[in-house]
Formats: structure tokens, C-alpha cells, sequence
């Protein structure tokens, strides 16, 4: 889409070590497929983060050693995982209590876009014959105190995630507050996409020509 | 005197009827009680309408009732699941017609149903093609839809260990849907791996109180669906 | 307010155990605080019932010895009783879901007035100084699959408690299936009060007159 | 690292501020939080609203904080209790409002109120006083109300084991309220006979998961309202 040579920014764990040093101690935190997962590998020294799953388990663990898992004890992804010290089981309702009552503090989850009003599509593409599928992901940005993204900042196609409008089904309107991507971090506000933080290697103009909305620049803090 | 326990599936699924409504516990294959299902499918009962969180996966257990033509109407909120071809299909030729509801939603729903809560508002997709078509309402300054209470003719659940009076608990990420649907099913089937006396069970611990459930049957040990799919197995 | 000669008609306790006779084997009932209560006492021979408390307890058993309760283990009434085996403990939530959901098959409860259309009004006498205490009276009435009202048939100025219309403030509409007095057993049928049984001694008329709405006479059951 | 005790109740109530919204767990004295009451008459906050089933007995725990003339308002189902003696005199002098709901439509606005429900139809109350004045809505033919959720600033609830992340267990029907105002609460206190380390309860067995739970104290022997009582005792 631009003629600029490319530019590499983040691996999909470099993304979340870097989201993971913007989660304070002592959160509870629920993790989407994908790159979200990688998150819980990562966690910064002296903080401790308290998982969600909301198929039933807080104090989600890492998954177990093979062969010693129970097929009763996954996560959403329904992939074998383990409970840590101080977990507790309950039934889809108290679940979803915890996420649409304002309970957890943190959502990470993937995109396909996200607008700059803080809209994400990320369960559908719309397609005629493709099977609709949503599971708890509209629950959790209607009801989770903060939604952070993470995703690649372009498709494969090299077509902008990050739109001034969503052309896909909306999962939720107005509710992420934040994207990491291998390119940058962005604060969603009022005034749309602000450059929070550049990754390593990469230029403003970069970013933004891969931008589907004005981005605005860095703020500068020395004032 | 009390006793819930009937003697095998067979028994526990005997009067379920064509067209009925029937919630299926389980999360993938955590929670779901693959023996009622099998046995519901040797029964016979068609165009039923079906509650459960997916679709099923490989041909066993819900996915079985499924390509049997048993199902007329899925009501889930992810109904694409690995190893899961059997909806697809049925769901692409207009042979079985799909309500898809957040999962929370579903679970609220269903909740509700069993509460005598007829219906309740929720932030859960509003702005989104889910909440195309429902009642919206604006409470304290934000936008909510209207949902209502789903029940249901039969529940089938699996539980871990129950006893005669149908006190349930569940094994850690299978009680999921278990609980919701016992309140919610007009009867309510539970298969357990242990059915113990009243009493043998602390009260303090109890998940499904007794109330909720009609009938209890042993299955000591319950087929694992990932492990049936491994094999091959294709039901009945 | 007649000159009929008194009749006396069922004993507090006779009326529980006529009353207790109409419960079917496995039921799960609710029983009020007053008379109702009594009705834990006569559970026919070969019958078990199992009796809920709406402060959180399913298998309620008896009160407990004297110096061996717990005062945390108490009955809607506030007094102390025991747990039967296969009782389970839950939450208010959980314990009205129950009660409004309709999984409860009887509840029994006492009176200020019974309409003959199965309005009851048990709550509150309206008094301007009263203070007003409700508890799970509505919620009950609202929701339980049968509602049987023992009471006396008359106040103890012998005004009737069976109107045509309540004065006192509703409890619920339309929503008592039997009324079991010290004189009689009576349905509410789309016709109104419908005699199912004279108490022993007790004559029709007598019963009538202290009636504050028709009473339907038995009926021929030998046809 | 997460740690949510505290070294006693005056630090739990520490920042109450004069005009919260406070649920207070209990139905009578099962489950009342004695000493976490006591510790808030000390610490002084007043013209609070108070969520609690009754209005208390006595001169102590809930009826010391009435009798103290810190509530301007009590929402409760049932305000006439044995020994209840403090709150009818401030009623019928007007010192202190009374708004009364039925208890399940109490507990379900809690419940509500701390799940992100804003509001939902139930049928109690249709037809009587207390559904006067509210909206009314016809479904399946049958006639409801619309019940708002209720949150609270504090709720301050007794427990009978916890642990330093927050999972409660209760003991017997002093259950009551207690996990549905930790759901509704924005700082949920919970006073325990013991707090132990996480892990040492079974996930399987909690009833509150901790999450809802803000704070932890431990009152090793907690004061038994109705021995209070007898004993003639008044607070402060």
C-alpha cells in the first residue's frame, strides 16, 4: 500500500511482554485466543495477575504437563489448562456476573478492526457462508473495565486494522482503550487514535500511512 | 420415599417427545453427558430444539444428535468448534436453523428461565447485528436490549456425583451450564459418576440443590469425547 | 353476628393434620410462621416431604435440642432448627429462584382475609402506624406452584376472614387453590368458594354465615 | 502480591464517607457482621442509605448503628423483628425513611445490581401496594414489574472462612445475603473467623469467589447478637 521499505516492529511476543508491564499488580485479568494468550508467559516481576476464564475457573494456571490434564478443566479456548493456588469454580452465570458487573479489571483480546471511536469487530467477517460464531466476546467489552487490543497492525494483505470506521460486525461500540501492535502502542480517545508509543525501529510516518484514521503523534511530556 | 434414580439413560430419556426443547450441559466436551445424548438418540425424538453452548464435535454426543437429523434448531453462541463438521453442513443446506446468542446472554437467559424472571436488560450487543431487531432502553444514561427467559422441556446434564434426593456437584470446568439448566429444565436429568445416600453429601458444598433435578442415573464411567473422536468412533 | 349456637369445629393442631393429609409424597414445601408450622409435625405415615426455608436451607428439619442449636441455623421465623440429610445451603438469590421460578410445590400460610376470588391479604393490616414488613410473603404467593391458606375461619371478634373483597392490603391476586379452617376445607374455584369438607360437627350453614362471600355446597360426588 | 487482609475492622470501615449506600449481609442475627457495624458507629460516617433484610434487634450490631442515628434511610423487607424496638420509633418520627421490597425482589436486585443487570420484570408484587406506581409489563400473557439493580458504595458481610485473595465461605444460613451484596458491593468487606492462605480451600467449595472481595478481616470469635442481647448489652 506505500512504497516505504519495510519496517519490523514487534514479534507476537514482544507485543505482549510490552502489554504485559501495563497491567498493575494485582489484576484480574481475562485473555482472548490467540496472541492474548502469550500475555500470561510473561508476567513482570513482583506482580501477580489473576486469570479469568469465563468458562467457569479464576486463577487460571498454565496448561498441564502432558498427560497429566483433565478434559473438565479448560479454558475457553478449550484447551487443557491448570488452577492455581486460591482458584475457584463456578456456573456460566456467575461468569458472566463477574465480567458484565464490572468485576475484571482487564480484557485483552484480538481484532480484525478496530475504529477510531473504539468500536471492534473482531467475531465475524460477514461472510455469506461462513457460520456465525460470537461466544463470550461481546459480554466481555460490554462489560469489562478496560479492553486493550493486540493484533498485527496490518492484515496479510497489508490492509489497515485500525479503521476510521469497522466494515465487519461489530462486537461492541466504543469500548477498546488501547491497541498494541507490532508497529506502536494507541490510546483510543476522545479525538480518535493517539500515538502512545512507537516499537523499536519504527517511525511515526510508518505507522501512520498504515493507519486507516488520522493518528495523532506523540504527545511531548517535556512540556 | 424419595429416590430420583432411574436405572440406566434409557429409562431417563423415555418420554422425551418429538419437538421438545432440550438443554445440553457442556462447554466443548467438558460437562457434556454424552450417555443421555446416545441414549436420546436411540430413542428416537426428533425436530427437537437444542440449548447448549456449541454444536459438538467429530460424531459422537451432540454433534450424533445433530447429523442425525434429530435437530431442527440450535440455540448457541459459538457453534464453530474444532472437529466440528456435522452442524456446518446441515446448518449450510437450511436443514437446521441457528439462534446465536452471546454467551453470557445464553447463560443469563437460561438463569432467568429458571428463576421466574420473564425477561431482563443487558449491555451485551447493543450497537451490534445481535441487538438488530430487540427492544432497546436507555437506564442511568446507557443503552440496554431486552432479553428474555429461556426454559425448556428436558434438561440433560452431567454431573460428577449426586445423591437419591438429586443434590448434584460438578467436576471443576464441567459445572458450567449444569446448574443453569437444572433450574431451568421442566425435568431435569442428571448422569453422575456416584450416587450416594442423602446426607453423604455436605450440605455446605452443594452445587444443584435437589429441587432443581427430576431424575439421577449412574454412569460410572462416562465416555471422554476428545478420546472417542481419537478413535474414530462415529455414534450410533 | 349470628345466633346460631358456637360450634367448635378443628383444634390448630387437627387443622394441620387435615391439611397435611392433602400433601403428596415428595413434595417440596414452604410453611409459613403460625399454624403452617405445625404441619412438620403430622407428616402422614409412608410420606417424606422436604421443607425449605427461604433464608437459604432445603431439608429443614426440627428444631434442634435445647443448648445443642446454632444460631446461624435458623428458619424463616428466625428460630433455630436443624438440617436433614440431603439439606443443601444457598444463597437468597438462589433460594427465591426457587420460589419464583416454580419449583416449589406448596406453600402454606396464614391469613388476615382470603377473597373468594384467591385474593389474600396476609402482610400488613394497613393500621397508619404500623410498620409496614413484608418478607417473602409476595414473592411466595407470586410464585409457588400451590398456595393452601389455614387460618381460622373467623377473627377473634368473629368477623369473617373469607370476603368477597379484601380490605386489608393484597399479598397477591388470584392466587390460593385451598383454605383450610377450624370448620371447613374450601376450594377457590372460577366460582368462587367452593366447600371440599365440613369439619367434624360442623354444619353447612354454620359455616356459611361466618362466610363473608357464597359458599358452593358440596358436591354430589355419587353421581 | 495479592493480599487483601486487613488488621482489623476499623481499618475496613476506615473510609466510609457520610452518605454512603452500605449493604450490611444477614437475615436476623445469622450473618450479621457485628464487629464490622461496631467498628462504623466508631468511626462516625452518618446520613447513610442501608441494604439489610430487617432493621436489627436490640441495642447492638444494626440496631446500635439505627439507634446511633447514622441511617437516614433503610431498604429491607421486613423492619418488624422481635426486640426490634430502635428503628420503629425513628420511622414513626420520620427521622429515618423505610423504602420496603419484597425479600426476593431484594435479593434479585442485589444480584442484579452486582451482575450488570440494570433491571429485569418478576411477577411478586403485582396487584398489591408495593407494585404501585411501578412500570408494569405484560408477558406471555402474564402481568410483571420492572425491578431495578442495586449497588452499594460498601457492603460489610460476614463469613465464616477466608482466604487472603478473597474467597469466602459461610456457615449454615448466615449465607443469606452475604454473596450476592459481595457482588454488589464497590468495596466489599468481609469479616471471617479465619483467613488462611490461598489454596487451603477447596476450589470447588467456594461460594464467593474473590474477586467480589475488596477487603478481609479477621474476627476470631465473633459476638453472637442474641447473647449480646440477653446479656442486656448496648452499643457503643
Amino acid at each position: 500500500m506505500t512504497n516505504s521499505p519495510q519496517q519490523v516492529g514487534r514479534t507476537r511476543d514482544e507485543m505482549a511482554i510490552r502489554l504485559a508491564q501495563d497491567i498493575p499488580d494485582g489484576s484480574y485479568v481475562n485473555l482472548g485466543i490467540g496472541i492474548p494468550e502469550l500475555i500470561a508467559k510473561y508476567v513482570p516481576e513482583g506482580r501477580e495477575f489473576i486469570y479469568h476464564t469465563e468458562n467457569g475457573l479464576l486463577g487460571m494456571g498454565p496448561s498441564p504437563e502432558s498427560g497429566l490434564g483433565d478434559p473438565e478443566l479448560i479454558n475457553a479456548g478449550k484447551r487443557q489448562v491448570t488452577a492455581i493456588p486460591g482458584a475457584a469454580y463456578f456456573h456460566h452465570a456467575d461468569s458472566f456476573a463477574m465480567i458484565r458487573g464490572g468485576h475484571l479489571d482487564l480484557c485483552v483480546l484480538g481484532a480484525l478492526q478496530v475504529s477510531s471511536g473504539g468500536d471492534l469487530a473482531n467475531w465475524s467477517t460477514g461472510a455469506p457462508d461462513a457460520i456465525p460464531a460470537v461466544g463470550g466476546a461481546m459480554d466481555l467489552v460490554a462489560g469489562v473495565k478496560s479492553i486493550y487490543v493486540i493484533t498485527q497492525h496490518c492484515t496479510k494483505n497489508g490492509e489497515p486494522k485500525l479503521v476510521q470506521a469497522c466494515t465487519f460486525p461489530l462486537t461492541g461500540c466504543g469500548i477498546v482503550n488501547r491497541i498494541y501492535t507490532n508497529l506502536a502502542v494507541i490510546e483510543v480517545t476522545a479525538e480518535g487514535f493517539q500515538l502512545i508509543e512507537l516499537s523499536p525501529g519504527i517511525d511515526f510516518e510508518y505507522v501512520a500511512e498504515r493507519t486507516g484514521a488520522p493518528l495523532l503523534p506523540l504527545k511531548d511530556n517535556t512540556k | 420415599m424419595i429416590n430420583k434414580q432411574l436405572a440406566n439413560a434409557e429409562e431417563a430419556v423415555a418420554d422425551v417427545f418429538d419437538g421438545a426443547t432440550i438443554m445440553i450441559s457442556g462447554f466443548g466436551e467438558a460437562g457434556s453427558p454424552i450417555e443421555l445424548i446416545h441414549a436420546l438418540i436411540d430413542h428416537g425424538a426428533t425436530n427437537l430444539t437444542v440449548i447448549n453452548n456449541n454444536t459438538g464435535s467429530g460424531e459422537v454426543g451432540l454433534a450424533a444428535l445433530i447429523k442425525a437429523k434429530r435437530v431442527s434448531k440450535m440455540i448457541c453462541s459459538y457453534p464453530r468448534t474444532a472437529n466440528s463438521t456435522v452442524f456446518p453442513k446441515l446448518y449450510r443446506s437450511g436443514e437446521t436453523e441457528l439462534e446465536l446468542v452471546p454467551q453470557g446472554t445464553l447463560a443469563e437467559r437460561i438463569r432467568a428461565g429458571g428463576s421466574g424472571i420473564p425477561a431482563f436488560y443487558t449491555p451485551t450487543s447493543v450497537g451490534t447485528p445481535l441487538g438488530e431487531g430487540k427492544e432497546h432502553r436507555t437506564i442511568n444514561g446507557r443503552e440496554f436490549v431486552l432479553e428474555y427467559g429461556l426454559t425448556a422441556d428436558f434438561s440433560l446434564i452431567k454431573g460428577r456425583l449426586a445423591d437419591t434426593h438429586g443434590n448434584v456437584l460438578y467436576n471443576k470446568t464441567a459445572r458450567n451450564f449444569g446448574p443453569l439448566m437444572a433450574m431451568a429444565g421442566n425435568v431435569s436429568v442428571i448422569q453422575a459418576e456416584h450416587i450416594v445416600t442423602p446426607g453423604e453429601i455436605d450440605p455446605e458444598v452443594i452445587i444443584t440443590p435437589g429441587i432443581f433435578v427430576n431424575r439421577v442415573v449412574e454412569i460410572q464411567k462416562p465416555a471422554v469425547e476428545s478420546e472417542l473422536i481419537a478413535a474414530g468412533v462415529s455414534y450410533p
